[in-house]
């Protein structure tokens, strides 16, 4: 018997790399059950009156858009269907592109007009720091809007938002790692009695049970939360225009499944080479 | 083919427009350097050394560009000179607001004029290495940063940290996340207040010894030893948990690239002849989609390379 | 309710294993009514001794001596309020309480008091990983993490890094040093030739071997990679912050059939780390590493007193659920207030 | 001098940090007696970010310089480094290009009318190289990792030890409770047992971790902001 160090790893990636494509090609999909979480995230959002003002901010990168976009572009497809006004900001230095190019396919199909209905921001540097500032005074943070290059009181959203967190009715966060959900929580969440909604990678998610439903009123937890959460805004938004999101995600949970079987094989197998091996030497 | 599920009409060579359908030309760029970084799982390739070096200077300028606005542009440029800027308020006679604090203009140019004076110190290095001058500004940044922290995580990451776990004491059920883990339907566990009370019990044990695993200067007594033993086992449960958490992550990343993959095997991407309207494209057409051409280029390269030269340096 | 413990067990094979989490209910019944019971009899005596008055005024008075002294006499900017934020107080006491607490065991440690530090199988391993490379002619790399010198953890990796390089200089062995940040690299480079210096080996520091790559995350992450794919060094040193890079560095320096020595305080990627390399430095161990490596009093006394903090850390944690359990049994009690309010508990 | 003005530097920066992090912030810095503590953090932090950004160049020339030293001596994979440096530049000026022309209008266009260097939309080349070369770059190097986490389970998984099967165990029960078929398959155990480590098990090791992690961090913090430790700055 071969023992464990002989074995040529790539015999896994290749197993594991065919049995991705091979699923993800047939693209069979199921609906999921709705957990509380999620159902929380989208009753929040949900409640909230015509016209209020909510804060996304993106905080993730290309590396990590897999698990958070399909969130990203679930919350805005649903604020928009809502009515709400966004106010979009970013501290992740690689997520503005995401954000524009999100929003320059979403916001015509709810007829949403820039400067009124949603305005974006930019990247601000300074991670905590960065949200702090934010939080103290909105317009010190950003003289100037990114996409026109607009001064703050131009715009009449942000003429709304005034200066403080208090017209702001929720903070919503899609965090990738650091500076993200936490340091949101830490830098506003508890001081300006904001209510905070989340979408987070899976890496993330174990940390945040301590927060929901006191600091955090709901959150998103890796593809699971997002394909939970598309099935749910695929009522609300325009006319199917997230229909193809939700089946892709559907889908992808199925190839989680078994791709997590093939891991608990590797275990098995591992340990049965090295249980043999340990016999015959 | 089952590939091509959906199907795009047509698809442009080059378009800067980011919204509509991906150009053709993108595709090609984005299939080649998706399947290049990839290459490297067999071996170290000429396709993921050319991979590597167009990320790292593509990601050094990103980057770049990104402080050049913000960490330039802004705080010394537009702060200075710009519209509203320190030097207009000079002229104007106003006040300048340094974190809510009114300060004269002229103190607020003299302050920035120091910063620019000390990050030309910093750039020195690069004619002067061994001179003292960049060590200044290092020492400012050591000095804020490090104060930062040590302020920062004692608060949230001890004091506070410490204060909430007494949030949820061991007797008070509707405290801590537990009815609420009921909730979830995959998640669920029965509302047993009793078996509640053990967990909370196995959790508090959990803590202290696994702190007690990170005492180093106390002679270790049996009883010491043994209390950092059960540390050990509770932070191997930890990492191992953590370790299956991850693994969901992990995987979604992946299948979102052969997902984005499958996408650009549309017929509308195929280098081939354009079909006939409501033919079906064939296989010859799929074949010449980006992904799938791509990754028979780079297959068939590396499998010759085999073939020609066994230099020993494959990364079994 | 909870159901008979030992009945379950005779039930179906899935329904046993109930019958197991039932049994281990059991006994957390019978714990939580052991605590139960405690919290009964101590209330009975607290509530007693404020019968008799002297507890409840003298908290009463404590509180509003506190009040006064935060608020002032009513004046705005006068009081404490307008000086400190108050709400960080506990803060400032930790700190300074710590910061004496430093100063007293560094002086002992100074004045010749020994103090032995337990033994970390991966801080060995550091000598033997350089010894390793030096006897195969290949290079060590030193990974001093991705964050950015705003993180004090790579603060500490470059004082840890004088070290590595000290050692290499010694041995004669190469040390490469990829850095993500070009404030770390300016750091790493005069670590590296303080580290030459202390050897007594100025000539050893290589400028070229200390290079930034990008401040791109997995751009870095690809280029130490490559590093790792074609230098072949034959010992991976990595200490610092990392994040999700930690496996693809680890995974490729073990394909590269490298030694490998990880450690960071970041809880997330520790796990990678204890799966994917030989050794590894956990948690606060990082911390404790250049007074291990060095034995240095004053840096010894410094872990001391962290030990120190712990063992009232470990008494306060103890005291805290205790208390916090009684409170909730029996509120209404009032000076549990000055003890919970101490930890930062606003009932 | 020359030895002692970095570190008295240190010191005096870490008290005004930390002076301002614990004076009061309840009303107007400006009629707090220690108000202008909060202005003494905000242009420190304003500072730090310059010198930042201006590092920058210290490591492109280190790039640079030694990519340039590998492709005048011909030495291994000199082409890359070519291809490295292309790129870099190349994007660099396409960058600064539309950043200027975007902020204050050059060649012909004005603030108001921003044009691109291609006419459409304000950063609209940055943004194409960014989604198609530099986005499946950075969310395929992530993606290797489902590759390694599974090599790396099959060969770290094994009962070796105590610790180790221990290790096995749970992250075996914890891969089965995250997905709706193990949890299935095991009759919602795995599920249940998922949350209970999660909350509790793991709770507690992250949590010790995270203690004593920061008192490390005060500790070491505490050195520098004292102008003890002085190591890290070649003394």
């Amino acid at each position: 018997m071969a023992s464990v160090h002989d074995f040529d790893r790539r015999w896994i990636f290749l197993i594991m790399g065919l049995l991705v494509v091979g699923l993800v090609a047939a693209g069979i999909s199921a609906p999921m059950p709705v957990s509380e979480y999620v159902d929380s995230y989208f009753a929040t959002i949900d409640k909230l009156p015509e016209g209020s003002i909510v804060m996304v901010s993106a905080d993730f990168d290309p590396a990590s858009a897999a698990e958070l976009l399909p969130m990203y572009t679930g919350t805005i497809h649903h604020l928009l269907a809502k009515k709400m006004r966004i106010v979009n900001v970013c501290t992740w230095p690689a997520a503005p592109p995401y954000t524009a190019s999100r929003f320059a396919e979403i916001a015509p199909m709810y007829d949403a007009v820039y400067g009124e209905d949603w305005v974006e921001l930019g990247f601000l540097p300074g991670d905590d720091v960065a949200m702090g500032t934010i939080g103290q005074s909105l317009r010190s943070a950003y003289p100037r809007e990114t996409k026109n290059n607009m001064a703050y009181d131009d715009v009449p959203l942000l003429r709304d938002c005034g200066d403080s967190m208090g017209n702001i009715e929720l903070l919503i966060t899609m965090s990738a790692g650091y500076p993200g959900i936490l340091e949101w929580i830490a830098q506003v969440g508890g001081r300006y009695e904001i209510e905070l909604l989340a979408g987070t990678t899976a890496v993330q998610t174990p940390d945040l049970f301590a927060f929901y439903p006191s600091q955090l009123s709901g959150f998103l937890g890796a593809a699971t939360g997002a394909t939970q959460y598309l099935q749910l805004v695929d009522d609300v938004a325009i006319d199917g225009s997230v229909t193809a999101d939700k089946e892709t995600q559907q889908s992808r949970m199925l190839v989680q499944t078994w791709a997590h079987y093939f891991m608990i094989l590797l275990i098995i197998v591992g340990n049965v080479i090295y249980f043999t091996g340990r016999k015959s030497s | 083919m089952f590939l091509a599920l959906q199907d795009v009409a047509s698809a442009p060579w080059f378009s800067l427009d980011l919204t509509g359908t991906p150009d053709i030309s993108g595709a090609i760029l984005y299939c080649f350097f998706t399947l290049a970084v990839f290459s490297f799982l067999y071996k170290d390739n000429p396709f993921y050394k050319l991979a590597e070096h167009v990320f790292v200077g593509l990601g050094t300028a990103y980057f770049t560009l990104q402080y050049y606005d913000e960490g330039i542009l802004q705080p010394v440029y537009e702060y200075l000179f710009g519209e509203g800027g320190v030097i207009e308020k000079m002229e104007t006679s106003g006040i300048v607001e340094i974190g809510g604090y009114s300060v004269d203009p002229v103190m607020a140019l003299v302050f920035r004029g120091i910063a620019g004076l000390l990050a030309v110190m910093l750039v020195m290095r690069l004619f002067a290495p061994n001179s003292w001058m960049p060590r200044l500004p290092l020492a400012v940044m050591v000095g804020v940063y490090a104060a930062l922290k040590m302020t920062g995580e004692t608060q949230s990451k001890l004091v506070l940290f410490v204060g909430n776990m007494f949030k949820d004491p061991i007797t008070n059920s509707n405290l801590l996340s537990w009815s609420e883990l009921t909730a979830q339907p995959s998640w669920r566990i029965e509302n047993w207040e009793a078996f509640f009370v053990f967990s909370k019990i196995v959790f508090f044990v959990g803590l202290l010894s696994a702190l007690t695993h990170f005492i180093f200067t106390y002679r270790r007594t049996k009883v010491l030893a043994g209390i950092s033993k059960v540390g050990v086992i509770t932070l191997m449960i930890t990492f191992g948990a953590m370790f299956g958490f991850t693994v969901l992550g992990r995987i979604a990343l992946l299948i979102e690239r052969v997902d984005e993959m499958k996408s650009y095997t549309a017929s509308a991407y195929s280098l081939g002849p354009a079909p006939a309207a409501g033919q079906d494209p064939g296989v010859l057409s799929l074949m010449l989609t980006p992904p799938i051409l791509i990754s028979v280029i780079i297959i068939a390269v590396l499998a010759l390379g085999i073939g020609i030269k066994k230099d020993g340096r494959a990364n079994a | 309710m909870i159901a008979p413990p030992i009945a379950g067990l005779l039930d179906m094979p899935h329904q046993s294993l109930a019958g197991l989490v039932q049994a281990l209910s059991g006994l957390g019944e019978l714990v939580g009514q052991g605590l139960a019971r405690i919290n009964l009899i101590a209330a009975q005596a607290v509530t007693q001794s404020a019968d008799e008055g002297a507890g409840e005024s003298m908290v009463d008075s404590l509180w509003a001596w506190l009040d006064r002294i935060k608020e002032g006499n009513g004046d705005p900017g006068a009081g404490l309020q307008a000086w400190a934020d108050t709400e960080k107080l506990p803060t400032l006491i930790s700190i300074v309480v710590f910061g004496i607490l430093m100063f007293i065991y560094q002086r002992q440690a100074k004045a010749g008091k020994e103090i032995n530090i337990r033994r970390i199988a991966g801080l060995d391993a550091l000598d033997e990983a350089i010894g390793r490379a030096t006897e195969m002619g290949r290079p060590v790399l030193y990974v001093p993490g991705i964050d950015e010198i705003k993180e004090i953890q790579t603060i500490y990796s470059m004082m840890i890094l004088r070290h590595v390089a000290q050692k290499t200089a010694e041995y004669g062995t190469d040390l490469i040093v990829p850095v993500r940040d070009s404030v770390v690299m300016t750091f790493a480079e005069e670590a590296v030739k303080s580290g030459c210096m202390d050897a007594g080996r100025p000539d050893a520091f290589v400028k070229d071997n200390v290079r930034y790559l990008s401040n791109e995350q997995f751009a870095y992450c690809a280029g130490v990679a490559g590093i790792m794919a074609r230098e072949k060094p034959a010992a991976n040193i990595m200490l610092g912050m990392f994040f999700a890079e930690s496996l693809i560095l680890a995974e490729t320096g073990f394909m590269s059939g490298a030694i490998q020595v990880a450690g960071t305080a970041k809880q997330h990627q520790l796990p990678f780390f204890v799966a994917a390399c030989d050794y590894t430095i956990i948690g606060e161990e990082y911390f404790a590493v250049t007074a291990y490596l060095t034995k240095e009093p004053g840096l010894v006394g410094t872990i001391r007193a962290g030990d120190f903090t712990k063992i009232i850390g470990t008494a306060l944690i103890v005291l805290g659920v205790v208390l916090a359990t009684v409170y909730a049994e029996t509120p209404g009690l009032t000076w549990h207030d000055v003890i919970l309010r101490l930890y930062g508990i606003d009932k | 001098m020359k030895r002692e003005l970095p570190i008295l530097l240190t010191v005096l920066c870490g008290l005004g940090i930390t002076m301002a992090f614990f004076s009061s912030s309840a009303g107007d810095p400006d009629d707090l007696p220690l108000g202008w503590t909060k202005a003494v953090n905000s242009e420190l932090l304003a500072w730090a970010l310059v010198f930042f950004s201006v590092a920058f160049i210290l490591g492109i020339s280190n790039l640079v310089r030694i990519s340039l030293k590998t492709i005048s001596s011909r030495g291994e994979d000199w082409p890359y480094k070519a291809v490295m440096l292309i790129v870099l530049f190349g994007y660099l000026g396409i960058g600064l290009m539309e950043i200027h022309q975007q902020r204050y209008g050059f060649f012909g266009s004005t603030e108001d009318a921003v044009v691109g260097i291609a006419g459409q939309g304000e950063r609209a080349m940055r943004d194409w190289v960014y989604f198609k070369v530099f986005v499946p770059l950075q969310a395929t190097m992530f993606s290797l990792l489902a590759f390694f986490i599974a090599s790396a389970a099959f060969r770290a998984f094994r009962a070796r030890s105590l610790e180790s099967t221990l290790l096995l165990t749970a992250g075996a029960v914890i891969m089965l409770g995250q997905v709706p078929g193990g949890d299935e398959l095991t009759f919602g155990y795995a599920g249940r047992a998922l949350a209970f480590t999660m909350t509790y098990i793991n709770g507690a090791g992250q949590k010790a971790i995270i203690i004593g992690a920061t008192l490390g961090v005060l500790a070491t913090g505490l050195r520098i902001v004292l102008g003890i430790e002085r190591s890290y700055l070649s003394e």
